[in-house]
């Protein structure tokens, strides 16, 4: 017989959504359009400037020893700054742990992110205690999370009302790696399930450290959604303006009651994996140059001075803004306040049991011991 | 007051659990239309809706880690996972996850979860189908691990557990689903986790919980009837342990031995032995010996009463504890 | 924009590929044929025959408390033997709990299946020790170990080679609930990142205990393959001749190289899930009669003798053949040795520990003091 | 003999278990082209090929669950598992599959798979990083369990490991990977399941493993000064225990100590407290103390030194012994 669906066989859908091309013209495409202002455009390059000016300081706060470690998500700030963009209350956004630049739309101060990479924080965010979910280090853990999510705003009532102002969706970020995990693949099985209203947005940045997506899957990840009944999109995830068009009407779909999609943001990871990767082991400069082509914000950046949106004065104004972020940044993850053995007890139940209550008194009197004989 | 089984105690406890909060869901598989292998949660759907008793989807890691998403907004899922060994698919949703949100956001988010696990042998099953993994669970911290004994504590400790901010991992004795006792609706419960004297007694103390606390009372009695006094404590809650309860047992008779049917090696046991012979070290008159399951994988079900303590081999350690 | 691939509308390939049709016409079908000769018909309808001889008595053995539990495949026979008469050496055939009509197939002396029902034994096979993997009852944990296997087959390189009948596959059953656990989806991964000569041989019965397919999946199962860059079939489970039609070609598609095949076959679990369950529960008799008008046996019978290529006498040994093996089962269920408890310290590991040994030795001691109290 | 630091050592013993027994694959995520984010790998795939050195995708399950069936098929596939906390994802393939093929097939087919985890805390990481879940593998039946302390006992163990035609999980201290020490690759090693006594002393003995053998022998070399005894006992293997090694010395002794970096609730410290309770009931002249990971998910790196057992920390719990 011939060969039948399911093979490498190329698909129209294969070829990024795409809206603004490398070099700052914007381009038209028959499903999707972006229908905001210039200004709107201008604030997505401040947030993508400023992101990667985070991004950035916190190598630059790892390599000397500020920081353990700093995943980057230099190359992948349109992909985080459309999709985050997107949203909207009541919306619930379930990050993994590159989401920086998602973050900071949300609302959550960076320095609450370094707190997480410094070691003097867990995973939460005191200045956002709400919205924007924990990152999650156990690649797609959080998918299923999302997943719950949108079950309960399909309790709450959130979903398909005629108020749409009302409703709600739940957009959850993933890598391309974790497309493999069981654990997402359930979350694409309990979400067709419950035709809950989740957006799957997954940033296909090429590599799993240093594993190709090619060896996770044979075929395009948006592809992947189509096994499961629900649609996938693939857009440039390069390309802020049809990463925000494309997640609007996933959210708005879902919102609506309209059930899951999947969006694979097609973009790269200009950087390294983490700030202990050398991506030089498995990757080639050709490569790395040829994405750096695609630079996300050079093109927002071509077209807004190509149109006169901004101009060279604007630009000054937002370095200025970016540098004094950084020094924000510096002097914030210096006066992280270094945490107390003696807290950890108060946080690992409700009601902490009698016996971590004399396991935590019996450290401070032994810790106590320790100052007496100093004395 | 009324006479019913576990089975049934445990089902009016989750009714009772589901009418007094909105927000407590039941999910699982099989739960809804059939009611649950087990029946325990037979009739709920049809009271409470399939919003709120939902039949899962067959992936165990999908309704721990959907379950987690739905605590997280507020609501108190209680999931079935459907026979003991079908929770390790599920094992690193509860252990990295539903164990330490709590810490993992700074105390912000709890889960208030509870996990339904029917549990242990002597039915005469097939494989997966007769474990007892509560030692995995409570060398865990942040999770809470329970386990009834009877259909009065059933009832309550079911109810308990749901309302715990705290997530729960709920044994429940398969093999006692159908067996009877007084359940009074109105009596104020025991704290959940807090250990209870079934039995008095003063020449040694059998420490057990689950489905092993029948076999312990049935060794207490015959043991009477030789003139031995055991004391039987049902330790009901296995973490946190009632330490005090434990030790304030030991002390009196100074000798203990721990029953249960997971496998002896970093079972339950060797963390009360180690416990008491710290806390206890000179009222102690024998070592703690442990009466378990051997260190073997569940056997074919032909065999399992041999597998199993059993009031033969309690009592066989009785006698080596009061020989010391 | 216009709803992508991925939703609900129905497919071509979601009408099941019949050969054989429930009345007993053969029908073509534009891909697929059935080569073999009406003896060899013949010879599956003795198979499907004995088999579901050999699971009546197992289930009467079940009532009459013989045997603890039993999962009967009522209503899978073609399914089943269809499928394992596609395989051939150096095949391996990975079952789940419920292939019992593969076992015959492969050789396994029904008795051995009665042993891991009855509680003698564990879930291997004295009488057919390889070829034929264990029984296994986690769902879908054997898809996997099927994954693996096939990729022990490309090391010793026993696929892609110019000698076809050196090649080989891996067939590996499950069921339609299977395909929501993390682990099958996951073996969809590693099967199609290895190209691996593995067929996923997806029985759907329509049910998973008492839930119905359309909770695990909202589109045809078979599509799930698509999305993980492999083909699916869907065929009529109920009929032998596409079943082998379809899996043959699956086999040796894989065999050839040419990676992994999810084959759904589209049937119904005419009985309970095991002897522990009741159907009426969650199932209309109604829905059982429909499925009980295109019973596998009853089609292929009618074919038969439709072409004059058996008849009353044929039938009439065959009938006494079943009853004979259904003696030979009654009797070798009770004659399955009782199993020594003392025997199981044996089976842990490779060398037993000084530990598992004295164990033993200490339980030993321990019966033998019942036997001297009892002297 | 050379000088090598653990990692090197384990390479080095990889490659030679590569080269022994062309059956031997390794498969993990990055182990290939990347050599393993701790490059204990490195080298390897270029010199034995694509076909023994997999990178696997990226899901545990999937990599033991397919490593189960190519070992069915007579290859003796080693998996890297990144980091300690992510085992979890395969945990069910490990302790429901992996431990228990061979008792499943009466004895037929075996498992002889390694699944190396680097593990232990004290190297500064996020959660999940730095976590010691070998008492999980120890209780559970069909499994070895064992764990180096330096180069090496790494460089034989990991090819002791390999040979061995059961299951073992090899437990790495990731905190010691760049600690050298003289490897003799010609030297008869100690059978892997046996017990070694490191520092031999009189007063009393440390138990302990992995990581935490190295602090303990410092410890013993601070308790010398101040004229104390101390014997410190590497146990290496977690499953079985070398029980004997173990009675031995505390018979010797009188007093014992475990050290390990996990929860102390069911920690191997449990168990061995409660063997030696029982066997050395009357040589012992304190209770058995143990020295662990407090009862809470691993904190923020910040105070992880504080959390991890330390020389001080071992220290102290000497004093109380012989304060006894
Ligand atoms: C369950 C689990 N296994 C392994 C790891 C180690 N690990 C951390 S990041 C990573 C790669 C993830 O790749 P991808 O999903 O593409 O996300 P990206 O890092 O590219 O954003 C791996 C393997 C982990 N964190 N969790
Ligand atoms: C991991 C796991 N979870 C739950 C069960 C309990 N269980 C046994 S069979 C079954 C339904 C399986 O349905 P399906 O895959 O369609 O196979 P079928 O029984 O219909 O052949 C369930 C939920 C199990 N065996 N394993
Ligand atoms: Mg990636
Ligand atoms: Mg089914």
């Amino acid at each position: 017989m011939t060969e039948p669906a399911g093979t490498t066989a190329t698909d129209p859908g294969d070829v990024p959504v795409q809206l603004l091309a490398p070099d700052g013209r914007r381009v038209d495409h028959p499903d999707f359009a972006f229908t905001g202002t210039d200004a709107e455009i201008a604030a997505h390059l401040r947030d993508m400037v400023l992101t990667r000016r985070i991004d950035t300081e916190a190598t630059a706060l790892q390599r000397k020893g500020e920081l353990g470690l700093w995943p980057p998500l230099l190359g992948q700030e349109a992909a985080q700054i459309g999709s985050a963009r997107a949203t909207r209350d009541p919306d619930l956004v379930v990050p993994s742990y590159r989401e920086h630049g998602v973050a900071w739309c949300l609302g959550v101060d960076p320095i609450d992110l370094l707190g997480t990479f410094r070691g003097t924080d867990m995973v939460d965010w005191p200045s956002r205690p709400d919205g924007f979910h924990l990152y999650s280090f156990v690649i797609g853990t959080q998918t299923l999370h999302g997943v719950g999510m949108a079950m309960a705003l399909q309790r709450e009532h959130r979903v398909g009302n005629d108020d749409a102002a009302a409703n709600g969706a739940v957009v959850v970020y993933f890598g391309d790696g974790a497309t493999s995990q069981g654990d997402v693949n359930e979350a694409f099985v309990f979400a067709a399930s419950a035709n809950a209203p989740v957006v799957f947005f997954c940033q296909n940045n090429q590599y799993a450290i240093s594993e190709p997506t090619s060896l996770q899957s044979r075929i395009p990840l948006y592809r992947r959604a189509a096994g499961f009944g629900f649609p996938g999109v693939r857009v440039d995830g390069n390309d802020v303006l049809a990463v925000q068009a494309v997640t609007t009407w996933a959210l708005e779909r879902a919102r609506r009651g309209g059930g899951p999609v999947l969006v694979e943001a097609f973009t790269y990871r200009m950087g390294a994996h983490t700030t202990s990767d050398d991506p030089s082991k498995y990757r080639t400069r050709d490569e790395e140059g040829e994405w750096g082509a695609r630079d996300p914000i050079a093109r927002v950046k071509a077209y807004l001075l190509s149109v006169g949106a901004i101009d060279q004065a604007w630009l000054d104004d937002l370095a200025a803004e970016s540098e004094a972020l950084a020094e924000r940044l510096r002097a914030g993850c210096l006066a992280l306040p270094e945490p107390l053995l003696a807290d950890q007890w108060s946080n690992v139940y409700a009601t902490t049991p009698d016996r971590l209550v004399r396991q935590r008194e019996e450290y401070l009197a032994y810790e106590a011991s320790f100052a007496e004989e100093a004395r | 007051m009324s006479t019913m089984t576990m089975a049934k105690a445990l089902n009016a406890g989750l009714r009772r659990a589901l009418a007094d909060d909105p927000k407590v869901l039941l999910a699982g598989e099989d739960i809804g239309r059939l009611g649950g292998v087990f029946r325990i949660t037979e009739g709920l759907q049809a009271e409470f809706g399939e919003d709120r008793v939902i039949d899962s989807p067959l992936g165990e890691a999908g309704i721990v880690g959907t379950a987690v998403g739905l605590a997280l907004r507020g609501f108190r899922p209680v999931v079935e996972i459907q026979f003991d060994g079908f929770v390790y698919p599920a094992f690193d949703q509860i252990v990295s996850q539903v164990s330490r949100m709590r810490f993992r956001s700074h105390g912000r988010l709890g889960v208030p979860m509870v996990v339904r696990i029917p549990y242990g042998g002597g039915i005469g099953a097939i494989e997966h189908h007769s474990e007892s993994p509560e030692a995995y669970f409570a060398h865990t911290p942040g999770l809470k691990v329970v386990t009834p004994s009877n259909p009065l504590d059933a009832y309550w400790m079911i109810q308990q557990a749901v309302a715990d901010d705290d997530p729960v991992i709920f044994f429940e004795p398969k093999r006692r689903y159908h067996e009877k006792g007084e359940v009074d609706v109105e009596a104020e419960p025991l704290p959940l986790y807090s250990a209870r004297v079934v039995t008095p007694g003063t020449d040694a103390t059998l420490l057990t919980y689950g489905p092993m606390v029948r076999t312990c009372v049935q060794a207490a009695v015959a043991a009477a009837e030789e003139g031995r006094s055991l004391e039987v404590v049902d330790l009901r809650s296995l973490s946190p342990l009632d330490d005090e309860a434990v030790f304030a047992s030991v002390r009196r008779t100074g000798r203990a031995v721990v029953v249960h049917e997971a496998v002896g090696t970093l079972g339950l046991g060797a963390e009360l032995a180690a416990r008491i012979q710290q806390e206890c070290f000179y009222e102690l008159q024998a070592p703690v010996l442990r009466v378990t399951g051997y260190d073997l994988p569940y056997p074919p079900s032909r065999v399992e009463d041999g597998y199993l303590p059993d009031l033969d081999r309690v009592l066989d350690a009785v006698d080596r504890s009061l020989a010391h």
